[in-house]
């Protein structure tokens, strides 16, 4: 049952991970993070150390949460389509 | 199955994800993003080794690893997204692929 | 505890002490204080060297602790060699920018972070040095990321900035890398202490291949660190971009730093052939780097990128001591002592020569090195640096460049890896085609025009004069074997306290 | 403290002419001249101590047992004496030629390093430092080859730094092997490698790679290629570097090699002698039938150096008493001869704009005792007696026959002949009938006619003092016989 539970959870962070790093929509994407964050914390819980649960939570989840909600405030709220791999050429050239 | 072992499979697994969004996705966000779920698969893999003592006693030493990366993490972050945003302002361009408009510089 | 066995701590202390004021003081008097700094750590290391050579090597531990559980600081003499090198070096990017940053500059780089920043990385470099604790080594990699990522993106614009994300990427890349072979190394080991993992791994065990993987990876991570081709992709761009001082500092000083650590943990930690094929690999890898690293810089037509390859193939040479590990003491001490002679030797050179780069760009106006002509008459002083530097890029006499080479080369030889030597000689040339395509343009007329000096290049003979101490570095070998020989690096076991 | 000064004076003399720049060209002239005065002063005295016996030694730690190392043998202060007294006259020779030139401080600074440098090969302790000298003599002398900027300029230098600096890395990499086998080896006359002759494959290899080192230097055939290239280089800096510092550095790197390093029994033994003979050998005939068939005057002389220095070699490489001291005899004689030539071809080419035998009609009238220090120098080149060629090539001949290879004697008097074949169309060139504007008998400024007057008759001195104590040919033999086991012949 326990078991269970963790592996449950293994998989509930692993699909938060993959979607919070594929949303195209950027809020979307970081409450997904801050919601990672908090899972985790949970996580830790489990794994005997709640000081470290309790740094997650704060810092892990929050503070990055709340710098990454500043971020992306400044910037368009979609992942644009790229554009055409001649950019790709041009970048070399740079280099 | 034992409680570590899930959870340094899962760790692994968490940072293989945050490795691909790092080196593959082209979006600044989700490369930061990407390295935050990195570390957390790490600490994860850390604390979770950490509980495998033979007497079942919890090894301090991990958690004090994990603790000491958390902190820098965030601090790598915050450095992170103030040159996006800045890099956001510059050129309008949130991919660091693509070339920015001009390059002057001294 | 006498004061000089509190050396160590109080070569991190310093600087970090600075760093913290510089961000308090005013925009009149950061600079005083970061210059103040830099002397008395330069007089710290020259202490900590000489109390190496006196009374050999020591380990300090950090509040008492003692390892396994607390952080001890290792003193040895390769440690002291990389702890004056950032000294020296950095007096004289310190001295550099005080010219450099103008006071009255609105838009003085950063608005006055760079001292701050500055002496933060010089914090971290010490520690990186001096540290022997593998965990703590993760920590001082991220924190010279972190100031070496903020310095590179300190000039704002968006070339800077571009070169400072890509930087930054790869630093976290490489930082999570090694994290993770920390951890697994730590469950494999249950240790953290580098001279006791020493011990640990030469009995083996259980968890035999998994501190192999750990190490395999925290090699990895730092190779991306070190720029070693093919993980250089980030170097020359976050070079080039930066403030002409800082360049000189990143190219000089950070990657000798994340080299040392991996000389620490693949010589020093690891016992030969505990990896398979890990020193081999290292090896051919640097071969690449060089020929490679050389090939690059013979393309470029901008002048920092140009001595930016040149640090890309330079690194190279530091590779090649780890093929030859295993061999007798003798041979190792030689082969040991030669990477210690280039890396310092490469340091002050390379430092010189990017100062005098930045300096040239800003009188032609340009860093297009084809619009650089009769820069030999318009400019002797900062041609004569670019010359002298190259000198030891070639590893020609009497340059520490030569020395180190022929140590390498030497030491190859004596273990029967000769094609090594061949790599060395191949990159000698190879530096002699890009420094001299470059001098030819210099030394080729008509001149072209030149903007008048300005403060910081009033400073061309602080790059001359480390160009110099390059040139003659052949001198300070037998001073830098004597360092090499000094501690824990190459000896098995752990040193007392 | 004095052993270095060789070395030191004209380094302080480039340091300082570095530092003046080009605000106040009489003081650095000054200056200049006195260090040169100074430095034959030094290595007069040297030279007088070392025949009373007494060698000087100096040497500063660089790596774990290797020392910069120099000493006042009487072979390597042959070489020395040969440069410095050079130097001087042609600084004179010189400041007349670049008087209205650009970047003069350049030129002498560099000019003054390469002779600090080639003191040092001279006088260098073991090859390591030999090594040391020899890397710094090629990188001062790049500056010099391509001082006028011009493409055609850089092109020379680009290739001369493609050959100096891989048979720069030969030579260091046959270091490096030298020193993981044998440890440091000083050079001792005889050789110096007691205790590995077993070793042979690997000394052979060695042998190889350092005779190629020297060999680029030396301008053996086929490394000469940049050689003629070079020639586009200022007159004073042909004469001096091309004649004398930095072809005579390669070739005494080889005498080192064979006598001091090896050993000429060790040496003939491996049968590595005998291939840098027949080597030698063939880039005499070749480089002679070369120098035949050009018209560009500084081109023929260049071809004509590529053949005397490989007498040089091939006499070395004989392995005969005679025939090495033949060798350092002809080393010293060859630099007085052509730098007369050397002299001469830039006076043509700064005074007249003459630079080919085909443009050299008249000017045997116009500038007759310019021309005639050149026919001196020819005949003494060609080996005509009582001339100071003569006297080495006749040692260089008895040595053949002592080494019982009478194919080298054949070639040396075919390369006599060849000699003349050359030489005698340009003082033919010069005599025909022509018109250079000027009124006959008009020599060029005093400065640069004096030390073309002064080198020739030390041709002449040279040949006819050549059985007297302290002449090169005397102290040839002295210098070599401990090579030999001490017998002077």
């Amino acid at each position: 049952m326990r078991a269970l539970f963790d592996v449950l959870l293994v998989g509930l962070l692993v699909w938060i991970a993959i979607g919070s790093v594929s949303q195209r929509k950027l809020f979307k994407s970081v409450v997904m993070f801050t919601a990672f964050g908090l899972f985790l914390s949970l996580a830790w819980v489990r794994l005997g150390s709640p000081d470290v649960a309790l740094a997650e939570a704060a810092i892990g989840a929050g503070v990055t949460g709340a710098l990454l909600l500043d971020a992306v405030g400044h910037m368009r709220s979609r992942v644009t389509p790229y554009p055409s791999p001649a950019s790709a050429e041009r970048r070399d050239a740079d280099a | 199955m034992s409680t570590y072992l899930i959870y340094a499979v899962g760790g692994a697994l968490i940072f293989s994800i945050g490795t691909y969004a790092l080196l593959a996705q082209r979006h600044i966000m989700h490369k930061v993003i990407g390295a935050n779920i990195m570390g957390s698969g790490i600490f994860m893999v850390l604390i979770a080794l950490g509980k495998r003592t033979p007497d079942g006693v919890t090894d301090p030493v991990p958690q004090a690893m994990v603790l000491t990366g958390i902190v820098v993490t965030v601090a790598l972050t915050a450095l992170g997204l103030s040159i996006a945003k800045r890099y956001y302002t510059l050129t309008g361009l949130d991919d660091l692929d693509q070339d920015p408009p001009a390059c002057d510089g001294r | 505890m006498s004061l000089g066995a509190q050396l160590p701590a109080l070569l991190v202390l310093a600087p970090l002490a600075a760093s913290a004021l510089t961000f308090i003081a005013g925009r009149n008097v950061d600079r005083y204080v970061a210059l103040g700094c830099a002397v008395v750590n330069t007089a710290l290391a020259v202490a900590l060297a000489a109390r190496v050579l006196d009374v050999g090597a020591w380990r300090y531990e950090v509040g008492g602790w003692g390892a396994p559980l607390g952080i001890d600081l290792v003193a040895d003499g390769p440690a002291a060699l990389f702890v004056l090198l950032v000294a020296v070096v950095g007096l004289a990017v310190t001295v550099f920018a005080t010219a450099y940053f103008h006071r009255d500059d609105p838009n003085a780089y950063g608005n006055g972070h760079f001292w701050t920043l500055w002496m933060f990385m010089w914090t971290s470099l010490n520690g990186l040095c001096l540290t022997g604790d593998a965990f703590n080594v993760y920590v001082c990699l991220e924190l010279v990321g972190i100031s070496a990522v903020g310095l590179a993106a300190l000039k704002g614009d968006a070339r800077a900035l571009r070169a400072g994300a890509r930087y930054l990427f790869a630093n976290m890349l490489a930082a999570m890398t090694y994290l993770l072979g920390v951890a697994l190394l730590y469950s494999a080991t249950a240790n953290l202490d580098m001279a006791m993992l020493r011990v640990v791994l030469a009995e083996g065990g259980p968890g035999e291949s998994g501190a192999a993987v750990g190490i395999a990876l925290m090699v990895a991570a730092l190779v991306l660190k070190t720029a070693l081709v093919p993980a250089h992709f980030w170097l020359p761009s976050a070079h080039s971009a930066a403030p002409t001082p800082v360049s000189a500092a990143l190219s000089a000083l950070v990657v000798k730093g994340t080299y040392f650590a991996l000389l620490r943990i693949v010589l020093g930690m690891t016992p030969p052939g505990f990896v398979p094929g890990l020193n081999v690999l290292l090896g051919v890898l640097g071969a690449v780097a060089i020929i490679w690293g050389s090939i690059q810089a013979l393309l470029q037509t901008r002048i920092k990128q140009f001595v930016a390859y040149s640090t890309v193939a330079q690194i190279g040479y530091l590779f090649i001591v780890f093929p030859l590990a295993g061999a007798g003491a003798d041979v190792m001490s030689l082969a040991l002592g030669g990477v210690l002679l280039h890396a310092a030797t490469h340091g002050l050179a390379k430092s010189g020569l990017f100062m005098a780069a930045g300096s040239l760009m800003d009188r032609f106006g340009t860093d297009d090195l084809n619009r650089m002509r009769g820069a030999a008459r318009t400019a002797p002083v900062l041609t004569m640096t670019v010359a002298l530097a190259g000198v030891t890029m070639m590893g020609l006499p009497p340059s520490g460049g030569f020395g180190s080479k022929f140590q390498l080369a030497t030491a190859s030889i004596s273990t029967g890896q000769w094609w090594w030597a061949v790599a060395l000689g191949l990159g000698g040339l190879l530096a002699a085609a890009y420094m001299f395509r470059v001098l030819a343009i210099m030394l080729s007329g008509p001149a072209d025009a030149l903007a008048p000096a300005d403060a910081a290049i009033r400073l061309e003979w602080l790059p001359l004069g480390l160009a110099l101490a390059a040139l003659f570095f052949v001198f300070a070998a037998p001073l830098v074997n004597e360092l090499a020989a000094i501690g824990p690096l190459l000896a098995s076991g752990a040193v007392t306290p | 403290m004095m052993i270095w000064l060789p070395v030191l004076l004209p380094a302080i003399a480039a340091l300082s002419t570095f530092l003046l720049g080009e605000r106040r060209p009489r003081a650095r002239n000054t200056l200049n001249l006195i260090a040169a005065a100074a430095s034959v002063g030094t290595v007069v005295v040297l030279v007088i101590r070392a025949y009373g016996g007494e060698v000087a030694v100096g040497a500063i730690p660089m790596m774990s047992d290797l020392d910069l190392g120099v000493h006042s043998d009487l072979t390597g202060l042959l070489f020395s004496t040969v440069a410095t007294v050079l130097w001087m006259i042609t600084l004179v020779y010189a400041i007349g030629y670049m008087e209205h030139a650009a970047d003069q401080a350049r030129f002498f600074g560099f000019f003054a390093l390469c002779i600090a440098a080639a003191n040092g090969v001279a006088l260098a302790t073991d090859p390591v430092s030999l090594f040391v000298f020899y890397e710094i003599l090629t990188l001062t002398t790049y500056p010099l080859v391509v001082h006028s900027g011009t493409p055609e300029a850089l092109a020379a230098g680009r290739k001369y730094l493609l050959y100096a600096l891989t048979g720069g890395t030969l030579l260091l990499l046959g270091n490096a092997w030298l020193y993981a086998l044998a440890g440091p080896t000083p050079f001792t006359p005889g050789g110096a490698l007691a205790g590995v002759e077993t070793h042979t494959t690997a000394l052979r290899a060695i042998f190889f790679l350092m005779a190629a080192g020297f060999g680029v230097k030396a301008a053996i055939m086929p490394l000469h290629g940049w050689l003629p290239g070079a020639m586009v280089a200022p007159a004073p800096v042909s004469s001096l570097l091309h004649a004398v510092a930095v072809v005579k550095a390669g070739v005494f790197g080889i005498i080192r090699l064979i006598n001091e390093l090896y050993g000429p029994a060790l040496a003939s033994s491996l049968g590595v002698a005998q291939v840098l003979a027949a080597f030698a050998a063939a880039s005499i005939i070749v480089a002679s039938v070369i120098a035949l068939r050009q018209d560009d005057l500084k081109k023929r002389l260049a071809y004509s150096t590529v053949a005397q220095l490989s007498y040089i070699t091939l006499g070395v490489a004989l392995c005969s008493p005679l025939a090495a001291a033949g060798a350092l005899a002809h080393l010293a004689h060859h630099a007085f001869m052509k730098i007369t030539m050397f002299f001469t071809a830039g006076s043509l080419a700064e005074t007249l704009h003459v630079k080919k035998l085909s443009e050299m009609g008249g000017v045997a009238r116009r500038m007759p005792v310019t021309m005639g220090s050149f026919a001196v120098a020819a005949f003494a080149l060609a080996g005509i007696p009582p001339l100071a060629g003569f006297a080495s090539k006749w040692l260089l001949g008895s040595g053949s026959v002592e080494a019982g290879a009478s194919w080298a004697l054949i070639v040396y008097v075919a390369a006599g002949a060849l000699a003349m074949g050359y030489m005698v169309p340009i003082l033919l060139a010069a005599m025909r009938p022509g018109d250079h504007g000027a009124p006959e008998g008009v020599e060029s400024d005093p400065r640069m006619l004096w030390p073309i007057v002064i080198v020739a008759a030390m041709s002449i001195v040279l040949g006819l003092t050549a059985g007297l104590p302290g002449s090169p040919v005397h102290w040839a033999l002295t210098a070599v016989a401990p090579a030999f086991g001490g017998v002077t012949p």
